[in-house]
């Protein structure tokens, strides 16, 4: 682990600007645990300043830190959408896996499990599912429903992989080596699908956000949380951007692309590093 | 390359298109000829029956400027000067037990296709809605009417199953009310539920001109004939607003930009931040209800903090009493309106005539109360907040406020409770709780810790006090925390599904100082076991025979009686005693004008009508409004 | 004399699928052979691409069901196999060589992991002494051993070595019978006669009977015992291999012992002008 | 049966298992939903107006009775699809008694000609932009191209909407922010009207191109870059064919094609509207329809239109599937 | 007029690599000298992995990163005009196809799946031919007939045509314009038996006909055997002999050249014969000296430092320390 960090920030000029990047908001996002006011705290300081010496990214009309505000936003945030990525991430292997090398009836079955969701619409269901679970609908469990619905197509990318490989000689000689199917699928198969689900992974975290900002905005989330949404939510409550309250939200937006590119720049290189072909370049094949 | 030949389409399109700005904001009608007013999205953009539970299309301006009825409230007047006779020539006449209401109607009106308005009109809406089921006010008449009549063609009587002294409500217009139908056409329709009423004819000085069948906007005209309307007997001279266009403008972002670009001269509600920027940025062109700061209009509705007292945890007063005084009333107004709030100590909203009837007369009461915080005698009463709220917005709005304690009052209300965290624990230990740490404890041990519901986006100001009273709480040792129930939020305070919630309870007339508007359904007749459905209103469930008598007594006074104003000081000492809500302020409206097409709009100067443009009192205003001479264009039409 | 593999008239039909228009494609017709338990011998499918004989090798090894028809592997219908249990204890007894031993492994997979897979499921030790052991021993009978082996990837070695390893692996289990598809193929031709040969030690040595799939005439007369030659489904001949394939009775088979290039410029000149005279 | 038809009847089956199962799951969530569609009408009504509890209570019946909610949940399900069948969603309840149908029906257009529109725009700009972007890897325009696009990607779409808002309706006045077409214009094949539609549309396609076209340019450069190694793109280059032949037929319209299938996807989820795009730019589309209907409780409406939603989906997908093999020459069914 | 239609001088061309700091350099061709004259065909054998593709690469002027040529020159003579694929690449462009073309391995992906065949040809030779739409359709269709296609191919998809069928319309589609020089790698592999050898027929007859140069690239000796003109034998990078094919395979001179010709099995002949020991080099890691030496059943010392020149030897060249004392085996 610590050979392929080396590596990869030795020789991979985009994967050092993204670990560098990614590592100074992550730890700017940690901060927040030792933020000198609460996140949730209004008016304790004065509203509206614009980004002075004082306070560097100004305050809110509600009176907080944007700075702070941000560190705990971006933290929430991202531990939301990265609940949602890797627990649909895990779905999409699952399932995908297992139908494209496993076939047959449960292949189909699957397959109509997965063609079936792909036709759900995401934000009326997201949003009715909100409304039943109301009070009870914490972030997890909303982070777990996002999750339910943000797999399918994914899924069905890496079936396609998978249905390649098991045709593949390899696959029908690990059967006459006596290996079972978890050993196929983790030992065989998954080096082939990560790349699949290191980029589908980018993807669904982009999406993830975008849905917790739309949720907040359309005023569906737990507005006492700090998150990029709800940072959102507020400057909307209060017309931020028509009062000239800019500082508001460019910073997080800022934060975000700065985050994204990041995570991009991070995802292609390790993709890089992780994708077969590389790998076996590597090992000199 | 490819990309240079895709650019140069890109521009040649722009190019096409963006002579925009040239074009008419509306095709065919002169700018100076149309009041833009903000309306509502519609869904059904086909309905115009206003009879029928046809959804929220009747903010679009059908029953502000076609629908009409008997008699009109002014919200914001007081004294005789609020009341209006339209259709009917004269107040409302019972007889001496209240079984029987007598309506002169007045002559000369014309529905808008020539059809005379007659009593015969009146005896089909009732009776036809009684017939229906379903219909708007079907259940009031059926409870109500036993039968009624048109004595001649301009006199009806109403023959009522039992004594109600105000039964004539149901016919007058504060927000609005039972609209007269047009007999002539529903008589021909199968079933009035479901007949669309596309055009609608019109009662009043306006009919429909054009409506976009995607709901975004309907435009309505002057009638020619527009004398022969009750609102136009009146005038003098034809109105100026030709055109009255009900536009969807979009959000509150969108509204103020348009506002700024003059393609909406009446905006309904923005939040206290889009206010402030138009007051900044286009404050030579624009009017408000106060001629600066804080701007905002106040309906007469009362936000207030309402404890559900079927749940445990409020049932004793002493509580809701130190939850009252542990709340710093200053940052909620900072917080919810910037400061822009209109106070309320009383249950009752600081509006129109609430303030000469209730508020002035009893400050030296509210001044001299006193409660038992079990450990000594406290007169929590501070009627210096205004000034304190004066002197935290004086640094950004200067001159905007004054220093007279009157203006003031007007302005930031009258007064309200010290915050004082002392009494209110020694309340909390009175009413049996401990405190550990900084974490209340309730007697059986567990900690006190509160939900507070708010709306949410529907009600932004709200949702913002709710986040401050959380924290003014949290602060002293009760965890509080915010939920928003968006669109649930009615129905679950209906079912008593809240502990404690942030919305209002009571609604006045306004312009008149009788409470039975929300007082009627306070009575503990109505209130129903947890988890079932209450009627609108009593949503905190209050329950208490001294209300009960109060109510009782207010239904065999007469409705202008000086007597209702005694009884309405009963209940709002009562109130203040038992606190089964805490009242926070008006529900301030932030509706500003735009006057570079349009001028004579109301404000607390001359507050001749209602100024949001979804209450019907709204055609007052409209008829009223001037056309600006120096408005773009004008000179030219001329 | 108990049979090893017995094929009775066994057919196997696809259904090819035109998107408009789909036939039924007769992929193996009829076809019966019987490899007997006590004599172990190199029996060789040949065949172009399409002659149905790798469907047949894909049905002995179980990989696919016959249309009708029935395959028996000492005694057992190959396709009334269901349970795993069952399926481990059939491979244990016939295991397969593939055509590509670079596709064969996975090039992400040391070499070793597929030797000790192999010993631990089929043999059933546990221990890695034991696992070590049973691979080595197998290893060696293709002339190599576990050092050369351990740890290694597949793009390390040549293709004839691989194909040894895979042979290896095959060996450890103990089988009765390996079918190999194409097994040199793609293996370079200075490596090629080693697995060849090494398909002869093993008949006589270790007593396996090996099913030779390919399409190469030439190792198919270096090695087999028996040979059947397969067009579009049917064996059209059988017998032999010396006979067969030295003087080849029927049209197809002549024909495809008349396409082998001799490796002789001058013989094979000959065939090229004769050809350019005919076909062009 | 063989071939083509027992492929169609398969795959049919398995349309309308997707349709049943998709429909009937958000029939059951919508039926877990607490808004009371009778109290939300009841609130509408009572709201601001003098209400007497007694009135409340019998109008409360009244409109339980008209919209039709009595009976068991299985009951209102069996009614539910038999309505579904004859295309028939029931009268909304928040515009009782106006069919869902209609309302759908009405706001359709809009969405489908604006996310339709939009959607052709993002998708060809994107996979052109991210095509040529994997085939001139070393153009700078089009790295800068790329690198803008990329930053836009992960920024939410009621930013970049907002923004735009700012920019062209606010600080640069030129067009239109909300509405779908000019106050008072007879809808109509007039050059007015038309130009109104365009104008109208612009922001809010706008809006959805800059945030849609991230992924369409990702995915699309990823599949490039591992086309223009295939053998008959390296071929071509031996040939001395052009490079921007070898760009357009060899390179792009391979890696086009499983773009196919995402476009066909997304232009089915184009009944679903584009929420949070509609509702900041007022658009009177299905979106702000969905979101209305959400808001007021209205479960017929909401039904409708994840109905229609889901429908469309399953009969986008259900069509590509068809066509594909005409598409792409290489696919045969099995 | 030049006889020589390529001279190619001291190629060194190497994959140089860089994977996270995994260094390497694999000497794919290294020091390459030979000569091409005027309608031959000239077979190039190896195994795999022996640099024969890597060198066709490199001579045709295609090679991308990561393989580079570090060394060496490869000049074509087109009619006099001389062309130095590394000095002057833009004039490369203008003679591909009308003076050099390819028939490539692997028929099924060198056409664009997704297009009909008859673009193919189109976008490869419309503009060398200076031939109207029509003319150019009829030389086309002429040209398939003579090659035995039907000219109906040209509306067909490249998956519905057989292996045979595809492999014919490369060799047509290379042959259309009636190239100089053709480059053949591995056209027939993936072939069937019967269908080799009419490919391999079809190539000599056109080759025979248009007196272009071929230079043919395969593993299977026979086929060398059955078609080239002369051959060299290629090992681990390195041209290791080179000769007129009767001479090579009735008197190979390098050691590996006879192991290749004696290993080859044959009808009727069942005797027992052995493999090469050992493993094919590792070109990132080439053995010192001959690179043969390791598996060389005649290895000395010398051959094990000191590498051996290629060297005229009777008919052809050699690069062996004791060439004369190779027999066929």
């Amino acid at each position: 682990m610590f050979k392929i960090l080396r590596d990869l920030l030795r020789y991979n000029i985009e994967f050092t600007i993204g670990f560098v990047l990614t590592l100074a908001i992550f730890l700017f996002a940690l901060a927040h645990f030792w933020a000198p006011l609460p996140a949730e705290a209004i008016y304790l300081l004065p509203p509206d300043m614009p980004p002075s010496a004082q306070y560097w990214l100004g305050t809110t009309s509600r009176g907080q830190d944007v700075l702070w505000q941000m560190s705990a936003a971006i933290w929430n945030t991202m531990l939301f959408g990265l609940t949602v990525t890797i627990l649909s991430r895990l779905l999409a292997v699952a399932v995908g896996m297992l139908s494209g090398y496993l076939g047959g009836k449960w292949d189909q079955i699957l397959m109509t499990i997965n063609d079936t969701m792909i036709a759900l619409p995401n934000i009326p269901i997201l949003l009715l599912v909100y409304f039943v679970m109301r009070d009870s609908m914490s972030w997890p469990v909303l982070a777990a429903t996002a999750a339910l619905l943000g797999w399918n197509y994914d899924a069905r990318l890496i079936r396609s992989v998978t249905l390649s490989l098991r045709n593949r000689e390899f696959t029908r000689h690990a059967v006459f080596a006596g290996m079972s199917v978890p050993q196929i699928l983790m030992r065989q198969h998954l080096p082939y699908v990560m790349p699949v689900i290191f980029f589908t992974a980018m993807n669904n975290l982009i999406w993830a956000i975008g849905l917790e900002v739309t949720l907040s905005v359309l005023g569906f989330s737990d507005i006492n949380r700090p998150t990029i949404g709800g940072m959102i939510y507020w400057a909307n409550q209060h017309q931020a951007i028509i009062a000239g309250i800019w500082w508001w939200i460019a910073f997080p937006i800022i934060a975000i692309v700065l985050l994204f590119l990041g995570l991009f720049l991070l995802a292609i290189s390790v993709n890089e590093y992780i994708d077969p072909r590389s790998r076996l370049s590597r090992m000199g094949a | 390359m490819l990309i240079k030949k895709l650019a140069a389409a890109a521009l040649a399109i722009a190019a096409s298109v963006m002579p925009a700005a040239a074009q008419d904001f509306i095709a065919g009608i002169p700018r100076n000829e149309a009041l833009i007013i903000q309306g509502p999205a519609a869904q059904n953009a086909e309905w115009f029956n206003l009879w029928a539970p046809g959804g929220g299309a009747s903010n679009n301006g059908l029953q502000q400027l076609t629908a009409d009825t008997f008699w009109f409230v002014n919200p914001e007047g007081t004294g005789d000067a609020a009341w209006t006779n339209a259709l009917a020539a004269d107040r409302p006449q019972y007889n001496d037990d209240f079984t029987e209401m007598t309506v002169p109607l007045k002559q000369g009106i014309y529905w808008s296709d020539g059809v005379e308005f007659t009593a015969e009109d009146v005896v089909y809406t009732v009776e036809t809605q009684i017939a229906n089921p379903g219909m708007n006010w079907s259940a009031p008449f059926t409870i109500n009417v036993d039968s009624v009549e048109a004595t001649d063609p301009y006199t009806v009587v109403f023959n009522l199953k039992e004594p109600n002294s105000r039964f004539h409500t149901l016919f007058t217009v504060r927000w609005n009310a039972a609209w007269i139908m047009p007999k002539h056409v529903f008589e021909t329709v199968d079933d009035p539920l479901t007949y669309a009423n596309n055009p609608p004819v019109s009662l009043s000085a306006y009919e429909m001109h054009s409506y976009d069948s995607a709901g975004n906007w309907v435009i309505w005209k002057l009638r020619e004939d527009w004398e022969r309307t009750s609102i136009g007997m009146d005038l003098e001279s034809e109105p100026d607003v030709k055109y009255v266009v009900y536009r969807n403008a979009g959000n509150p972002d969108a509204r103020v930009i348009e506002q700024m670009n003059h393609n909406l001269d009446v905006i309904n509600d923005i939040a206290p931040e889009g206010m402030f920027t138009i007051a900044r940025d286009a404050g030579e062109n624009s009017a408000y209800w106060f001629p600066g700061y804080p701007f905002a209009h106040p309906d007469p509705t009362l936000p207030s903090v309402l404890f559900n007292h079927q749940n445990s945890k409020f049932q004793d007063k002493d509580v809701r009493w130190a939850l009252a005084l542990m709340i710093d009333i200053r940052a909620v107004a900072m917080g919810s309106y910037r400061g822009a709030a209109n106070l309320a100590a009383l249950s009752v909203p600081p509006t129109g005539t609430a303030v000469v009837d209730y508020y002035e007369p009893m400050q030296e009461w509210l001044t001299s109360f006193e409660i038992d915080t079990g450990a000594r005698t406290i007169a929590p009463y501070d009627p210096t907040v205004a000034q304190q709220i004066a002197a935290l917005v004086k640094p950004q709005w200067g001159d905007d406020i004054p220093d007279d304690p009157a203006q003031l009052a007007a302005m930031f209300g009258h007064g309200w409770w010290k915050q004082d965290i002392e009494a209110a624990n020694e309340l909390l230990e009175k009413a049996g709780l401990t405190k550990n740490g900084n974490q209340w404890l309730l007697p059986d041990g567990t900690p006190f810790t509160i939900r507070l519901m708010v709306e949410g986006d529907a009600i932004p100001t709200l949702a913002r006090a709710g986040t401050i009273l959380a924290q003014q709480w949290s602060m002293q040792g009760i965890q509080t925390t915010v939920d928003v129930a968006g669109p649930t939020n009615g129905q679950r305070l209906g079912a008593g599904d809240f502990e404690a919630a942030v919305y209002w309870t009571v609604e006045t007339w306004g312009g008149h100082p009788d409470l039975s508007f929300f007082l009627e359904s306070y009575h503990s007749d109505f209130i129903v076991e947890p988890g079932a459905v209450q009627p609108p209103r009593n949503l905190q469930r209050w329950q208490d025979e001294r209300l009960d008598a109060i109510i009782e007594e207010n239904r065999t006074v007469s409705f202008d009686s000086p007597e209702v104003v005694q009884l309405g000081m009963d209940y709002l000492k009562l109130a203040v005693e038992e606190m089964p809500f805490i009242p926070l302020m008006a529900y301030n409206k932030f509706a500003p004008f735009d006057t570079t097409y349009w001028t004579g709009y109301p404000s607390a100067e001359n507050p001749y009508s209602a100024s949001g443009p979804f209450w019907s009192n709204t055609r007052y205003m409209v008829v009223n409004l001037e056309a600006n001479p120096n408005a773009p264009g004008a000179q030219a039409a001329q | 004399m108990s049979a090893l593999l017995e094929l009775d008239r066994v057919n196997k039909d696809y259904r090819i699928g035109g998107f408009l228009d789909s036939s039924i494609l007769h992929a193996v017709k009829n076809v019966s052979f019987t490899l007997s338990a006590e004599k172990p011998e190199i029996f060789t499918i040949v065949g172009e691409s399409g002659s149905g004989k790798t469907t047949t090798a894909r049905m002995i090894l179980g990989n696919e069901t016959p249309t009708s028809g029935t395959l028996r592997f000492m005694g057992q219908d190959i396709a009334g196999i269901r349970s795993r249990a069952d399926r481990l204890k059939f491979m244990a007894k016939a295991q397969p060589i593939f055509q590509n031993p670079f596709e064969a492994f996975n090039p992400l997979t040391t070499l070793d992991y597929y030797l000790y897979s192999t010993a631990r499921r089929f043999l059933g030790i546990k221990d890695r002494g034991g696992v070590e052991a049973a691979t080595d021993k197998a290893l060696n009978h293709v002339g190599l051993s576990l050092a050369e082996v351990r740890g290694r990837y597949s793009h390390e070695l040549s293709g004839g070595q691989l194909q040894r390893i895979a042979v290896a692996r095959a060996l450890i289990p103990g089988p009765r019978l390996i079918v190999a598809d194409e097994p040199v193929s793609m293996v370079d031709a200075s490596l090629r006669m080693s697995i060849v040969n090494l398909f002869r030690e093993l008949r006589d040595t270790l007593g396996v009977s090996i099913i030779y799939i390919t399409h190469d005439l030439s190792t198919a007369y270096y090695i087999s015992d028996r040979v059947i030659i397969m067009h579009r489904g049917d064996v059209v001949e059988a017998g032999d291999a010396q006979s067969v394939l030295g003087n080849p009775q029927h049209e197809y088979s002549r024909a495809l012992s008349g396409a082998v290039l001799p490796p002789d410029p001058e013989e094979a000149r000959q065939i090229i002008e004769r050809r350019m005279a005919g076909a062009v | 049966m063989d071939g083509f038809p027992k492929y169609l009847l398969r795959r049919l089956l398995q349309f309308f298992l997707v349709i049943f199962l998709g429909v009937s799951g958000t029939f059951f969530i919508t039926k877990l939903s607490p808004v009371d569609p009778v109290e939300q009408s009841l609130s509408l009504m009572t709201n601001f107006g003098a209400t007497d509890p007694r009135a409340v209570e019998l109008m409360r019946q009244a409109l339980a009775e008209l919209y039709g909610l009595q009976g068991s949940i299985f009951e209102q399900y069996l009614a539910f699809w038999g309505r579904v069948l004859r295309g028939d969603f029931g009268p909304s309840l928040s515009s009782f008694p106006t069919p869902v149908m209609s309302l759908i029906m009405s706001a359709l257009p809009w969405t489908v000609g604006l996310l339709t529109l939009a959607l052709i725009i993002t998708w060809t700009l994107g996979n052109l932009l991210g095509a040529l972007a994997g085939y001139y890897r070393t153009n700078t325009l089009l790295k800068l191209s790329g690198a803008v696009v990329m930053a836009l990607h992960p920024v939410p779409a009621y930013i970049v909407g907002l923004v735009l808002l700012l920019v062209f309706g606010f600080i640069f006045p030129v067009l239109p922010i909300s509405g779908g077409a000019q106050m008072n214009l007879q809808p109509g094949l007039s050059l007015d009207y038309i130009r109104s539609l365009i104008q109208h549309g612009t922001l809010p396609a706008l809006t959805l191109v800059l945030v849609g076209i991230g992924s369409w340019f990702i995915s699309m450069r990823s599949l490039v870059s591992n086309i223009v190694t295939d053998d008959h793109v390296v071929y071509a280059e031996l040939g001395g064919v052009s490079s921007g032949k070898i760009f357009s037929q060899y390179v792009a319209r391979n890696a086009l094609l499983p773009q196919l299938t995402g476009l066909a996807l997304s232009l089915g989820s184009v009944f679903g509207g584009a929420v949070i795009t509609e509702f900041l730019y007022n658009y009177p589309g299905v979106g702000r329809l969905l979101i209305q209907g959400i808001y007021r409780g209205d479960y017929s409406l909401v039904l409708g239109v994840t109905t229609m939603s889901i429908v469309a989906v399953a009969v986008a997908v259900f069509i590509i599937d068809l066509i594909y093999p005409l598409i792409d020459p290489r696919v045969r069914l099995g | 007029m030049n006889a020589d239609v390529l001279k190619v001088e001291g190629l060194k061309a190497y994959y140089q690599m860089n994977y996270f700091g995994v260094r390497r350099e694999v000497r794919a061709v290294d020091d390459v000298s030979l000569t091409i004259r005027r309608n031959e065909i000239y077979g190039i054998a190896g195994e795999s992995s022996s640099g024969k593709s890597s060198l066709i690469k490199t001579i045709a002027g295609a090679i991308t990163p990561p393989l580079r040529v570090v060394d060496g020159s490869v000049k074509f003579d087109f009619d006099g005009r001389t062309l130095d694929v590394y000095a002057e690449p833009q004039a490369m462009k203008g003679a591909r196809w009308q003076n050099l073309s390819y028939i490539m391995q692997g028929s099924m992906n060198v056409l664009n799946p997704v297009r009909k065949v008859k673009h193919a040809f189109h976008d490869f030779a419309f503009k060398h031919m200076g031939l109207s739409e029509r003319d150019f359709w009829a030389k086309v269709e002429q040209h398939l007939q003579r090659i035995g296609l039907d000219p109906r191919v040209l509306e067909s998809y490249p998956h519905q045509l057989s292996g045979g069928m595809r492999q014919r319309l490369t060799i047509a589609l290379a042959t259309v314009c009636e190239p100089d020089f053709i480059i053949a790698d591995e056209p027939t592999t993936a072939l069937d038996v019967l269908v080799q050898q009419d490919v391999l027929a079809l190539i000599k007859d056109v080759q025979r006909r248009m007196g272009a140069s071929i230079i043919f690239v395969t593993h299977d000796m026979t086929v060398h055997a059955a078609i080239a003109d002369r051959i060299g034998i290629v090992y681990a990078g390195r041209l290791v002999e080179e000769g007129p094919t009767l001479d090579v395979f009735r008197r190979p001179q390098h050691p590996y050249t006879a192991h290749l010709i004696g290993s080859l099995p044959r009808i009727g002949d069942s005797r027992k014969r052995s493999a090469l020991p050992g493993k094919p080099p590792n070109l990132a890691d080439p053995p010192s000296g001959c690179r043969f030496h390791p598996r060389c059943p005649l290895a000395i010392d010398k051959c094990k430092t000191d590498n051996p020149a290629l060297l005229p030897r009777q008919t052809g060249r050699v690069a062996c320390w004791r060439a004369g004392e190779v027999e066929a085996a």
